[in-house]
């Protein structure tokens, strides 16, 4: 029961990127694109802990808190790069 | 006694932050934790001066105790009023940006009040200029400075101005 | 308690979906922020304290702490340095805007 | 002024690739079997690295041995039947619980001397070849990035120091928990205007950190008569003080690797000053 649920939610998160992903492409301007990426990322690190739940290998905690540090200073690199303070 | 403060709190937190990462079990990886964190906290020594303008007394720990719960309260609110409108049909929203203004004084304090505007009920804090935030609102029921203050920042300021003066 | 997690993983999953749609249905950049945002911070939160309480033998609840708090705290301030990006370089605001204070002030000067 | 500055460049360049040039040949000219092997007095064979250093971080290692146990290793006669307990077992000839930090440091340690060496000179072409930006129009960041700035960046840089302290333990090492370190200062660069780097902190650091990354591979040379030989007791598998040497090693390369990196995007932001 639980694993059921658990796979459906994984599911639901793995829509959730594809959706963003038709902005990503469809986003009339960078900062569109941007928002749509820091969105799949976020979607991303739930779903690496759940990776990292289902085959029981606790160290990709580890990925997941990089792979959320990365994005945080991309976007912000990036919006500085738009707001011309690079 | 500033400096003290700003020592400790600095210490705390880095050592804090090393117990999450490790686990408390092993007594090696405590003596490396307290070692680094002193470390940690003389190397970025210009930048604790943050903490230096927390206050410590008996009520603002009660209130950092409450803010919490405040904010989480709020934050399913907005995560309730989001999945509204985007669910309904007609997308009923009402935007527009607002000037809103703020008690508080120290540089923490105003970084997590925005942060909470940020996360809370269909607002997004767009700039920030001195005593001025301007907000991003999904649903403008008026565009007066005080009655935006009132309806916005108000609930959370209660807390903060306690915590961080 | 195996259930409950998973239930609370399945809201959380909720949310995250209920984000991107927002992405994808809203007018205009700032509008689509608001539900990237919030709607990905409740929805990552729920999810990953979900995983805790379900499969709390496999899991490690002080870093779920970490990447909990991580999230809360930078997710706004990233949001917000864009949203200032994109004002500031011009992106327009949606037809439906009624009131914009910062144009107006930025105006004057 | 450019001109100087470029040729100069070019003739340090060039004279190190004629310098790597020449070790390069001598290499390729002396005769296979003359170089003395590695000494086996006092490591015993059972403990090298193999299929339980494999199988050891996985969490199901031990009962997959206890099912398979000896027989499962009889089957390929040169495996050892030898199991390595997380936790349990001691002095072993290389106690890294990651069993690709042994490999990386330890077996091949000449290797990671050289990638060191490789990103220094890397370092040093950018310094010499980057113009930087040219920020002449710039807009100052927003009090709550400034704020968040000075308030995550510490955070950053001591999970860098956390990764590579594990680097024996965990995924990850010098090289990722450098990486980290770099990014924590090139938040600092992007979100803070203020922010002064300081080149003459980040070059002792690194040029430190190199030197004792010499003073332990040579200090093995001294002690077991081999260059980069772990010297230091191993302790138990799995705890943060094993590893001997190993953990030292990832240290000094997480702290070398974050200080280069650092004045590499450093020197990205600051190069345009000096044209």
């Amino acid at each position: 029961m639980a694993n059921l649920l658990l796979n459906i939610s994984a599911c639901i998160a793995l829509a959730a990127i594809i959706l963003s992903l038709v902005r990503l492409i469809k986003g009339p301007t960078a900062a569109d694109r941007t928002v749509a990426l820091d969105t799949m990322t976020i979607v991303s690190i739930s779903l690496i802990v759940f990776i990292a739940v289902l085959t029981r290998r606790i160290i990709y905690y580890d990925v997941a808190m990089v792979y959320a540090l990365l994005s945080f200073i991309g976007v912000v690199a990036i919006a500085r790069y738009l707001e011309r303070g690079l | 006694m500033q400096q003290l403060k700003r020592c400790f709190l600095s210490f705390v937190f880095f050592f804090g932050l090393w117990v999450l990462l490790t686990g408390i079990s092993d007594p090696q990886e405590i003596i490396t934790g307290a070692i680094i964190a002193c470390l940690a906290s003389s190397l970025f020594w210009s930048s604790t001066d943050l903490w230096g303008e927390v206050q410590i007394n008996p009520k603002a720990i009660l209130y950092a105790l409450i803010y919490p719960f405040v904010f989480a309260e709020a934050l399913i609110r907005a995560n309730l009023d989001v999945a509204r409108r985007v669910i309904a049909p007609s997308l009923p929203i009402n935007p527009g940006i607002v000037k809103v203004k703020t008690k508080l004084k120290s540089r923490i304090g105003k970084l997590i009040l925005a942060n909470s505007i940020t996360l809370t009920p269909g607002t997004l804090t767009v700039e920030t200029n001195g005593e001025n935030f301007y907000i991003h609102w999904i649903d403008v029921t008026s565009p007066d400075i005080e009655e935006a203050s009132h309806q916005i920042v108000q609930k959370f300021e209660k807390y903060l101005e306690v915590i961080f003066g | 308690m195996a259930v409950t997690g998973a239930i609370i993983t399945l809201i959380g999953s909720l949310f995250l979906f209920l984000g991107s749609l927002g992405l994808v249905r809203m007018p205009d950049l700032y509008n689509r922020m608001q539900t990237g945002t919030k709607a990905t911070t409740l929805g990552s939160i729920l999810f990953l304290s979900g995983l805790a309480i379900s499969q709390s033998e496999f899991i490690n609840i002080d870093k779920t702490i970490v990447l909990i708090l991580f999230i809360v705290f930078t997710n706004p301030i990233s949001s917000h340095a864009l949203a200032r990006a994109s004002h500031f370089i011009g992106i327009p605001l949606t037809e439906k805007t009624t009131v914009d204070r910062l144009a107006e002030d930025e105006g004057k000067e | 002024m450019k001109n100087t500055n470029f040729v100069t460049g070019s003739f340090i360049a060039l004279t190190l690739v004629v310098i790597l040039g020449i070790f390069f040949f001598q290499a390729l000219n002396q005769p296979a079997h003359e170089g003395k092997t590695m000494p086996v007095d006092n490591v015993h064979l059972e403990d090298r690295v193999s299929l339980h250093y494999v199988l050891k971080n996985v969490n199901e290692a031990s009962q997959y041995l206890e099912s398979h146990g000896k027989s499962y290793f009889n089957e390929r006669d040169e495996v050892p039947s030898k199991t390595i307990e997380f936790g349990k077992s001691k002095n072993l000839e290389e106690g890294s619980a990651n069993e690709v930090t042994s490999i990386v440091v330890n077996y091949r340690g000449f290797d990671t001397l050289g990638e060191v060496t490789v990103l220094f000179i890397s370092i040093i072409g950018l310094t010499l070849l980057m113009r930087g930006i040219n920020n002449k129009k710039i807009r100052e960041p927003s009090l709550i990035l400034k704020t968040g700035t000075t308030f995550l960046s510490p955070l950053i840089v001591l999970f860098g120091i956390y990764v590579f302290v594990h680097g024996h333990l965990t995924p990850g090492g010098g090289f990722p928990g450098g990486a980290i370190i770099a990014s924590g200062i090139l938040l600092l660069i992007i979100g803070l205007e203020s922010f002064q780097f300081n080149s003459v902190l980040s070059k002792s650091i690194e040029s430190l950190a190199g030197l004792a990354f010499v003073g332990i591979a040579l200090a093995g040379l001294f002690v077991k008569k081999s260059f980069l030989a772990n010297f230091m007791p191993t302790g138990t598998v799995g705890y943060l003080y094993s590893a001997g040497m190993v953990a030292l090693i990832y240290i000094v390369v997480g702290l070398k690797v974050g200080a280069e990196l650092a004045s590499g995007i450093a020197k990205l932001k600051e190069g345009g000053k000096n044209d």
